[in-house]
C-alpha cells in the first residue's frame, strides 16, 4: 500500500463515488430532456419500478463482495424466491413463509460452509445457482402462480407526492447505509474484509461474521424475490437469472471493489440505478436494442477505466 | 503495589511450534504492573510470538498463564480484553477500509449503541491528544489515507484508549519501528506518566537506546528461549549486543583473489552529501546493513528490476536471481517439489527443443539437494514440507542454478539453525569465488563478517561503507542511525 | 512421485463419478446402445472441454482471474465464421480466419483491460463479454449464417465410433498437459497462479504468462464457438449462454484449483462426460429438469468439498 | 377512425434465432407497407435477451415514450402480465403473438397448437397404417406451446392403440439442441419409424439419426430452409420422401401488426383471433424453395386486407382464409 500522497489517497473514495452518481445524473438529465413528460409521478414510477428488486439483488451481492467473496447465484436465488412467493405464499402462506426463512437459512449456512471448509465462495455459489434453479423448476415447472395480495398490494401503492420506487430505493440505501456505514456492528463486517485478521485479533468471531452477512444477502434475495413476484403478479423460474452479473457490475461501479471490504450501499443503489437506466437512455435517443449490451459494457470500462487512472495518478 | 505482590501476568514453561518449528521452547516471566519490560532477540527469537501468546490470539502448545497471582484456563482474546491486556501488534492491525474511529470501535466492544462515533471519535482523539500532542490526525480519516507513522499512532493511541475496561498492560511490538523520532519519545514519555498510573507496559525494540533508556527490566530472548535477564540500569549497549548475538570471529577467508576490477556488475549513483554510491564487482560479497525496514530491501528490488527495465542512477551488468528470506510469500512455490523449485530458474538451460528435459531437470535438481545437503527424501517430495533451514536451501539452490551473473541475497537466512547458516556462508563464498558477484542484506550484523564491503542504510541511505578490514559492529550500529553519511554532517539519533 | 500421486485422485474423481454414472445408464437401458450413449455424450463433450481449457488456463493464472466472455467470443466467432462461409467451402478458410481472429482480438481486448487499465479480470471479462454479444446480436439481423458442409462433416464425423473433432481437442489437451508441465511459458503460468511475487522473483515473465492465457482463452473460445455453429447448422445468439457458467463447472469439477496454479487437463473429459452422462440419466429416469440441475449442483459442491485439501 | 398519426411498437423478446429473425422481417416488411401506405406514422422495434424482466422494462419504456400500440412476443406467459395490465390503464392496445400472455387486457393473435399436434399425429398415424414406434421431439419445457402440441398429439394417438411414443425429448425448437437431445437418448431406443417435431427441430433430428447410423424414419418437418430442401433431397431418392411441412409462420408478425392496426382504427377485433397454421405439402415444397434464401424461414406476408378477412372470419366463426403463398414475397 503507497504511504505517500495522503492527499491523493484521500480524495480516491470521494472520487469513486462522485463518479457514478455525476454519470447516474447525466443519464436522468438526458431522459428527462428528451421526455420531459417522465418527470411526472406516473413516468417516474414507471420508469423505476423494476430498479426496486434489482437494487435489493445488488445489495444482496454487496454483503458478499464485502467480505472478499462473490456469489454466481443470486440471481437463480431471487428467481426461487420469486417462485416461493408465486406459489406457497400464495396457496400455504405458513409453510411459504417457512421456505422462505429456510432459505435464508440456506444462505447462511452456505457462507458458514465457505468458512469451515476454507472453500472458494465462486465455485460454492455456482454450485448453489444450479440448486436454487433446480428448485425453482420443480416447484414451478412452468411459469405462473400468483402474487400474496399484500404483496400485490404493496407495490401497486401510490403514496402521495412521491412515487413508490424512489421511497423503496431511498429507504434501502438509507437503511443500508444506516446499518452497514453507522452501526458499529456494520464497522465490524466491513472491517473483516479489510483485514481479518485484524478483526479476529479484536476477539470477533469471523464465522459467525460471514454467516451473518451472507444471512443478510439471502434475506434481501428474498426481498427482491418478493417484489418481483408483486410486479409480475406471477412466478417464473428464470426471472432473475440476469441479477448475477448485473449485481456484480452494480457493485464495481458504485465504487465498490472486489477485496478490501471497500462497499457503499448508496453507491450500490447508484450503480444498480446505472445499469437498468442504460437500456431506457438507449430506447429514448432511438439507438437500436442490439447494442445496448455494449453500451453497458462500455460504462463498465469507462467507470472503472477512469478509477484506476484516478489511483494511480 | 509492593515487589511481594503477586505479578500482573506470570507466564509459566509456555511454549510455541509452528508445525516442525519450535518458535518458544519454555518461557518462564514475570510482568510486574507499573514497570516497562524491554525485549530483545535476534529476528526470529519468538519475541512477536510470545505477545500474540500473552494477548490471547495465538495458544500456546504448553504452559500455563497467570493474571494477578490467579491461573486463567480459557485464556484467550475475549479474556486478555477484559483482564485489560492490549497489544500493538508488529504487523498493522488496523482495517484501512475503515475510519480511524471505526477502528476504536472493533477494539471496543462496549461502542455500541446510539452515539458510538461520537463516543469512539472522542476517546481516540483524546488518547492521540495525551500520546502525540500535535499529531494531526482527524479521526475521520480513512485508514488507507494515513501514512505508516499515522497509522502507527492511531494504533497505540487505541491501545492505550480506555472505556469501562481499565487497560493494565500495553504491550508494544517493535511500535517505534515506522514511528518518526519525536514521536517515539513522545510515546516513550507517554509510557512513563502511564507507568506511574500502574499500568504496566512491554517493550520490543531494535533499537537498543530507546530500550535502556526507557525500559526498567530488560530480556533477552534468543532461538525461542530466554538468555538472559536484567535491570536495565545496570546494562549498556555493548553488553546488550554480546547477549543477544553469538559473537563470533570472522571465518578466515582469502581476501580477494577473485576479486576483479573492471566493470562493476552493479552500480549505483550516490546523492552529494545524502547517500554514498555502491559498487558491486564479479567475486565480490557486499552487504547491506541497518535497522530493517530503512530501505535496503526496495534497493535489492530496484537492482532486480534494473536487471530488465532502465532505472535512473543504476547500472546491472549481467543476468540476476534472487533469494527471499520471506519464503512464503516471495520464495517458495507451494504446490511444486522440491525438484521444480530448484529448477525454475534454469529451465532455459534444460529444455531441448522448447521441451524441459525431465532427465536433466531431475539431474540439475539432486546435484543441487546433495551440493547444498538439503534434507529431503527425495527431489520430488513436497518443498512446503520440508523445514524453514531446508526450504531455505532450496531457495539458494534455485538461485545457483540459474547460473546468474548477480545473486541477490534478501536476509536469506531468517529462520534458519545456526549450522545450516555456516553452510550457506561457505557456499556463498564460494559462489563469489566463481565469479558472481553477491548482493546482501541482512538483519543479522554477524552475518555481515562474512562480506567484503559492508554498505549500512538509514532512512533510505547510504550513510557509510565499511571495508572488510575496517568492519567492525560498532560502527554498523552508528551508522544505523545516522540521517546522513559521514561527509555530510553525521548525527547520531537516538 | 509422491506429490504427483497425491495430485491424482483430485481429477480422478471426474472420472469416477462420470463412470459411476454410466454404469447406472446401462443398468437403466438394459445394455441397449451403451456405446452409441459413450461416444456420443464423448462427442457433445468435446465442446465444453475446448471452452473449459481456455477457462482453465485462465484460472491457473491465479486469484481473481476468470474469463466471462467467453460465451460472447463463442457466440461472435461463431455467427462470423458461419456467416462467412455461406454454406460453401470456398469459404471455409476466410470463415475461419475472421472467427480465429475475432478469438485473438478479444483475447487482447480483455488483456488491455486486465493490464493497461487494471480493471479487475472478472469486472473486465464480463464487461468486454456484452460488447462482444452485442456485436453478435448487431450482426445476426444481417446475416445469413450457415457453416461449410467440409467444417460441418468434420464436426460430426467419426473414426471407428469416435468423433474426429473428438480425437483432435482429446489431442491438444494432452498437449496443452505437456505444455503447461514440460515447457517454460508452462511453468511461468504454474508459478504465476501459485504465487505471483514469488513467480516473478524467480525470473519468470509474469506479464508474458498471463497474456498467454488470455489470449489462449480467446482463441480456444472462437474455436468451440466456430464449430459449435458449424455442428448446429449456423450459429444463433443464445448457443453459448449455458457456457458462462459450465465453462467454470468443467474446470472446476475437472479438478482444477480455483485458487490457481494447479490444473488438471484430463479432468475437464471426466467432469465434461461426467455433465453430460448425467443429463443422459435423468432423462432416460424422466426426470424433470428441475432434479437434472439440483443433480449439477449437488456433483459441484460435492467434488469441491471432497477434493478441495484442508489445510490445519 | 384514422390511424395515420398513431405509432405501433413491437417488444420481442428475443432475436437469436432464424424464426424470429425472420419474423422481425416480416414486421419490416409489414410497416413499411403501413407507413408508406399512410395508414400508420410510425413502428419500432425493441429486442429483449430472452429474460422477461428485461422486456418488463423495455415495454415500460415504451409506454414512457407513448405508443399507441404495443405488440408483443412475449418472454414469459405471466412475468409481463403486471407491466402489460399498467400499459392497458394507460389506454395502450396490448397485443401478443406467437409467445402468448395470460394478461386478460391483452388481444392474442394465436395458433391453434393443440390443432397442429392433432394433425402432425393423424398424418403419422395413417402413413404407419396405425402401428408403429413414435419419437416426440417437444419444445422448450414450460411454454404453453408445447404443452398444446403435446396435448393434441397424445390425445390423437390415443384413438391409435399399437402406435406407440416410445422416447420424448425437449429440443428447444433449436436444431442443434434437439440434434444433441435426439442423439443422447437414440442409442437405448428401439427401431423409430417416425418422429413428431414441433418444427425447426427436423433436420437436427434427421442428423442425429444418420450419425447412429438408423435408418431414415418419418419426420414431420418444420418451416426452415435447410427442413424443406432435406426433404426435397430425400424425395429425390427412389421410392420419395412422404412427409408434411407443419410449422407457425413468422409472418404472424404482419398480423399482429395489423390487428393492432385495426383495433387502433376502431373495428370490432375479438381478444383472441386464431390464425391458421401454414402447412406446406409435397406439391408446393419447389415453389417455396424457390423464394427461401439459404437460413430462411417459409412465411407468408400477410396484408392488411387478408387480416380484415381473418379477423371477419374469427368474428362469425367462419372457415378462415385461405393462406396466401410463397408469391407474397419477393
Ligand atoms: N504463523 C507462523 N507460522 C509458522 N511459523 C511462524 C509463525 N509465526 C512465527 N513463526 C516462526 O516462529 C519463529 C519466531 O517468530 P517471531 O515472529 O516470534 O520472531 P520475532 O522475535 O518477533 O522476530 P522479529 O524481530 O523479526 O519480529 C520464527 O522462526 C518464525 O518463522
Ligand atoms: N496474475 C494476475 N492476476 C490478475 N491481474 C494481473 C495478474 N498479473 C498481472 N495483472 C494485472 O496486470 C497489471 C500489469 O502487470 P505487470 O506490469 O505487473 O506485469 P509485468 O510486471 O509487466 O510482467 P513482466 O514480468 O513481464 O514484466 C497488474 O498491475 C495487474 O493489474
Ligand atoms: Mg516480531
Ligand atoms: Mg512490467
Amino acid at each position: 500500500m503507497p504511504a505517500g500522497q495522503p492527499a491523493l489517497a484521500a480524495a480516491l473514495p470521494r472520487f469513486k463515488i462522485a463518479l457514478p452518481v455525476a454519470a447516474l445524473a447525466a443519464m436522468f438529465g438526458i431522459i428527462f430532456w428528451i421526455r420531459p413528460a417522465i418527470l411526472s409521478y406516473f413516468g417516474i414510477g414507471l420508469l423505476l419500478d423494476l430498479a426496486m428488486p434489482a437494487v435489493f439483488a445488488s445489495m444482496a451481492q454487496m454483503c458478499v463482495i464485502a467480505i472478499n467473496d462473490i456469489d454466481l447465484g443470486i440471481g437463480p436465488f431471487i428467481s426461487l424466491t420469486s417462485c416461493i412467493a408465486a406459489t406457497l405464499l400464495v396457496r400455504a402462506p405458513a409453510a411459504g413463509l417457512l421456505a422462505l426463512a429456510a432459505a435464508i437459512g440456506a444462505y447462511a449456512l452456505m457462507g458458514g460452509l465457505i468458512h469451515v471448509r476454507r472453500l472458494p465462495s465462486i465455485v460454492v455459489t455456482l454450485g448453489a445457482s444450479f440448486i436454487w434453479l433446480g428448485c425453482a423448476l420443480l416447484l414451478l415447472p412452468s411459469p405462473g402462480g400468483g402474487a400474496p395480495s399484500l404483496i400485490a398490494g404493496f407495490v401497486n401503492l401510490s403514496p402521495p407526492l412521491v412515487p413508490l420506487p424512489i421511497l423503496v430505493l431511498a429507504g434501502a440505501a438509507l437503511l443500508g447505509h444506516l446499518l452497514l456505514m453507522r452501526t458499529a456492528r456494520g464497522a465490524v463486517l466491513r472491517g473483516i474484509g479489510g483485514n481479518a485478521k485484524a478483526v479476529e485479533q479484536a476477539g470477533w468471531s469471523l464465522a459467525r461474521g460471514r454467516m451473518l452477512l451472507y444471512g443478510i444477502a439471502g434475506a434481501c434475495g428474498v426481498i427482491a424475490g418478493l417484489l418481483l413476484d408483486g410486479i409480475n403478479t406471477s412466478g417464473d423460474a428464470t426471472v432473475g437469472a440476469q441479477y448475477t452479473l448485473t449485481s456484480i457490475a452494480a457493485v464495481i461501479v458504485g465504487g465498490g471493489e472486489f477485496v478490501g471490504g471497500d462497499v457503499s450501499p448508496v453507491g450500490t443503489v447508484t450503480g444498480t440505478l446505472i445499469m437498468l437506466l442504460t437500456g431506457s437512455v438507449l430506447s429514448f435517443v432511438n439507438i437500436s436494442t442490439s447494442w445496448q449490451l455494449s453500451v453497458e459494457g462500455g460504462i463498465l470500462i469507462v467507470v472503472l477505466g477512469l478509477r484506476a487512472v484516478a489511483r494511480s495518478a | 503495589m509492593t515487589a511481594a505482590a503477586a505479578p500482573l501476568i506470570r507466564l509459566a514453561a509456555i511454549a510455541r511450534d509452528f508445525g516442525s518449528v519450535r518458535a518458544l521452547q519454555g518461557v518462564d516471566l514475570d510482568i510486574d504492573a507499573g514497570r516497562m519490560l524491554g525485549i530483545v532477540g535476534h529476528n526470529g527469537a519468538g519475541k512477536s510470538t510470545l505477545m500474540q501468546i500473552i494477548a490471547g490470539t495465538l495458544p500456546p502448545s504448553s504452559g500455563a498463564i497467570a493474571v494477578a497471582g490467579a491461573p486463567i484456563p480459557a485464556y484467550g482474546v475475549r479474556a486478555a480484553h477484559a483482564l485489560g491486556i492490549r497489544c500493538v501488534f508488529q504487523e498493522l492491525s488496523l482495517c484501512p477500509n475503515l475510519t480511524v474511529f471505526e477502528n476504536v470501535g472493533i477494539m471496543h466492544r462496549s461502542l455500541r449503541g446510539a452515539g458510538w462515533r461520537g463516543r469512539a471519535r472522542h476517546l481516540i482523539r483524546a488518547s492521540l491528544d495525551a500520546i502525540f500532542p500535535g499529531h494531526g490526525i482527524d479521526p475521520d480519516r480513512q485508514v488507507s489515507s494515513l501514512s505508516i507513522g499515522e497509522r502507527q499512532m492511531v494504533e497505540i493511541a487505541r491501545a492505550f484508549s480506555e472505556t469501562e475496561e481499565k487497560v493494565r498492560l500495553v504491550i508494544l511490538d517493535e511500535a517505534t519501528a515506522s514511528l518518526a523520532g519525536h514521536a517515539a519519545t513522545q510515546l516513550l514519555d507517554f509510557t512513563r506518566a502511564a507507568r506511574a498510573r500502574g499500568i504496566a507496559c512491554v517493550f520490543i525494540s531494535h533499537r537498543l537506546a530507546e530500550i535502556l533508556a526507557y525500559a526498567d527490566d530488560i530480556v533477552v530472548l534468543r532461538d525461542g528461549g530466554i538468555v538472559g535477564t536484567a535491570p536495565a540500569s545496570g546494562l549498556d549497549e555493548d553488553r546488550l549486543v554480546a547477549m543477544m548475538g553469538e559473537v563470533r570471529a570472522p571465518a578466515g577467508r582469502d581476501a580477494g583473489g577473485a576479486r576483479s576490477a573492471g566493470v562493476p556488475r552493479v552500480e549505483a549513483a550516490g546523492q552529494d552529501g545524502e547517500s554514498l554510491p555502491l559498487r558491486v564487482h564479479a567475486g565480490e560479497i557486499v552487504g547491506l546493513a541497518g535497522l530493517a525496514g530503512h530501505g535496503q530491501r526496495a534497493f535489492l528490488h530496484r537492482v532486480f528490476a534494473a536487471a530488465r527495465h532502465r532505472e535512473r542512477g543504476l547500472a546491472v551488468n549481467g543476468s540476476i536471481a534472487h533469494v527471499s528470506g520471506d519464503r512464503a510469500s516471495e520464495g517458495i512455490f507451494p504446490l511444486w517439489s522440491v525438484m521444480r523449485n530448484i529448477s525454475a530458474g534454469a529451465l532455459g538451460r534444460l529444455s531441448r527443443f522448447g521441451l524441459i528435459d525431465p532427465a536433466a531437470e531431475r539431474a540439475l535438481a539432486e546435484a543441487w539437494a546433495r551440493s547444498l545437503a538439503i534434507r529431503t527424501p527425495t527431489v520430488s517430495h513436497l518443498a512446503t514440507r520440508l523445514s524453514g533451514g531446508n526450504q531455505q536451501k532450496v531457495l539458494v539452490a534455485r538461485a545457483l542454478a540459474s547460473g546468474a551473473d548477480i545473486l541477490l541475497l534478501d536476509d536469506p537466512t531468517r529462520g534458519v539453525d545456526v549450522g545450516t547458516k555456516r553452510e550457506l556462508y561457505a557456499r556463498m563464498r564460494a559462489h563469489a569465488a566463481g565469479g558472481h558477484a553477491i548482493l546482501w542484506y541482512t538483519t543479522e550484523n554477524a552475518e555481515l563478517a562474512e562480506c567484503d564491503r559492508v554498505y549500512v542504510f538509514s532512512r533510505g541511505r547510504i550513510t557509510d561503507a565499511i571495508d572488510r578490514d575496517a568492519y567492525s559492529e560498532d560502527r554498523v550500529i552508528r551508522a544505523s542511525f545516522a540521517s546522513a553519511p559521514p561527509g555530510g554532517g553525521f548525527a547520531r539519533a537516538g | 512421485m509422491g506429490q504427483r500421486f497425491a495430485n491424482a485422485p483430485r481429477w480422478i474423481w471426474s472420472y469416477l463419478a462420470a463412470a459411476v454414472v454410466y454404469l447406472a445408464i446401462v443398468v437403466i437401458a438394459a445394455g441397449a446402445g451403451s456405446f452409441q450413449t459413450f461416444s456420443i455424450a464423448l462427442q457433445f463433450a468435446t465442446f465444453f472441454v475446448i471452452a473449459g481449457l481456455g477457462q482453465m488456463l485462465v484460472i491457473t493464472a491465479g486469484p481473481g482471474n476468470i474469463d466471462l466472455s467467453i460465451p460472447g467470443v463463442m457466440t461472435l466467432a461463431g455467427y462470423l465464421a458461419t456467416g462467412a462461409m455461406h454454406g460453401s467451402n470456398a469459404g471455409l478458410l476466410s470463415g475461419l480466419a475472421l472467427g480465429l481472429l475475432v478469438g485473438l482480438g478479444a483475447g487482447l481486448f480483455n488483456l488491455a483491460l486486465i493490464r493497461l487499465l487494471r480493471i479487475p479480470p472478472m469486472v473486465g471479462t464480463l464487461a468486454s463479454g456484452f460488447i462482444y454479444q452485442s456485436a453478435a446480436i448487431a450482426y445476426s439481423s444481417h446475416a445469413v449464417t450457415q457453416p461449410s458442409p467440409l467444417l460441418a462433416a468434420f464436426t460430426s464425423g467419426r473414426v471407428l465410433g469416435v468423433s474426429a473433432m473428438t480425437v483432435l481437442f482429446i489431442l491438444l489437451t494432452a498437449a496443452c498437459a505437456v505444455g503447461l508441465q514440460r515447457t517454460r511459458a508452462g511453468r511461468a503460468v504454474l508459478a504465476l497462479g501459485q504465487n505471483r511475487r514469488a513467480a516473478s522473483l524467480a525470473g519468470f515473465r509474469v506479464g508474458g504468462a498471463l497474456s498467454l492465457v488470455y489470449l489462449a482463452s480467446g482463441l480456444l473460445a472462437a474455436i468451440a464457438g466456430i464449430l459449435l455453429a458449424a455442428y448446429s447448422g449456423g450459429a444463433s445468439l443464445d448457443m453459448a449462454r449455458e457456457y458462462l457458467l459450465m465453462s467454470i463447472a468443467v474446470v472446476v469439477i475437472g479438478g482444477t484449483s480455483i485458487a490457481g496454479g494447479d490444473p488438471a487437463p484430463p479432468g475437464l473429459w471426466g467432469s465434461a462426460m461426467l455433465l453430460g452422462l448425467l443429463v443422459t440419466m435423468l432423462n432416460l429416469l424422466h426426470m424433470p429438469e428441475g432434479v437434472r440441475l439440483i443433480a449439477t449442483g449437488g456433483v459441484i459442491i460435492g467434488v469441491l468439498a471432497v477434493a478441495t485439501p484442508q489445510g490445519p | 377512425k384514422s390511424t395515420a398519426h398513431d405509432g405501433i411498437a413491437l417488444s420481442n423478446s428475443y432475436a437469436g434465432n432464424s424464426w424470429r429473425q425472420q419474423m422481425l422481417k416480416m414486421w419490416k416488411e409489414a410497416s413499411h407497407q403501413a407507413i408508406s401506405g399512410g395508414i400508420v406514422a410510425k413502428t419500432k422495434i425493441v429486442n429483449a435477451d430472452n429474460s422477461a424482466s428485461q422486456q418488463e422494462s423495455q415495454i415500460e419504456d415504451l409506454i414512457l415514450e407513448g405508443w399507441k400500440a404495443i405488440v408483443i412476443d412475449a418472454a414469459s406467459p405471466t412475468a409481463l402480465n403486471g407491466v402489460i395490465a399498467k400499459a392497458c390503464h394507460a389506454g395502450i392496445v396490448v397485443v401478443a403473438f406467437d409467445s402468448l400472455v395470460t394478461a386478460p387486457c391483452a388481444y392474442k393473435v394465436a395458433y391453434n397448437y393443440v390443432h397442429m399436434g392433432q394433425i402432425e399425429a393423424r398424418f403419422v398415424a395413417k402413413s404407419l397404417h396405425g402401428k408403429g414406434n413414435v419419437l416426440e421431439v417437444r419444445g422448450i419445457a414450460g411454454t404453453s406451446v408445447d404443452t398444446d402440441i403435446h396435448k393434441g398429439i397424445v390425445e390423437t394417438f390415443r384413438k391409435y392403440p399399437k402406435m406407440k411414443i416410445v422416447g420424448s425429448v425437449h429440443g428447444d425448437w433449436t436444431q442443434s439442441i434437439a440434434q444433441k437431445a435426439v442423439a443422447g437418448v437414440l442409442p437405448s431406443l428401439p427401431h423409430i419409424e417416425a418422429v413428431v417435431t414441433q418444427g425447426g427441430d427436423g433436420y437436427g433430428t434427421y442428423e442425429a439419426f444418420m450419425a447412429a447410423g438408423r435408418g431414415t424414419p418419418l419426420i414431420i418437418f418444420g418451416n426452415r430452409q435447410v427442413e424443406l430442401s432435406l426433404w426435397a433431397k430425400l424425395d429425390k431418392k427412389p421410392g420419395g420422401y412422404h412427409t408434411i411441412s407443419l410449422s407457425s409462420a413468422p409472418g404472424v408478425s404482419s398480423i399482429a401488426l395489423w390487428v393492432a392496426q385495426q383495433i387502433l382504427a376502431g373495428a370490432k377485433v375479438p381478444k383472441v383471433v386464431n390464425v391458421p397454421l401454414l402447412q406446406i405439402h409435397a406439391n408446393q415444397l419447389q415453389s417455396w424453395l424457390k423464394v427461401l434464401p439459404q437460413g430462411a424461414v417459409a412465411t407468408p406476408l400477410y396484408s392488411q386486407t387478408w387480416t380484415e378477412r381473418l379477423i371477419a372470419a374469427n368474428l362469425h366463426h367462419t372457415a378462415p382464409p385461405a393462406s396466401p403463398g410463397p408469391e407474397t414475397l419477393h
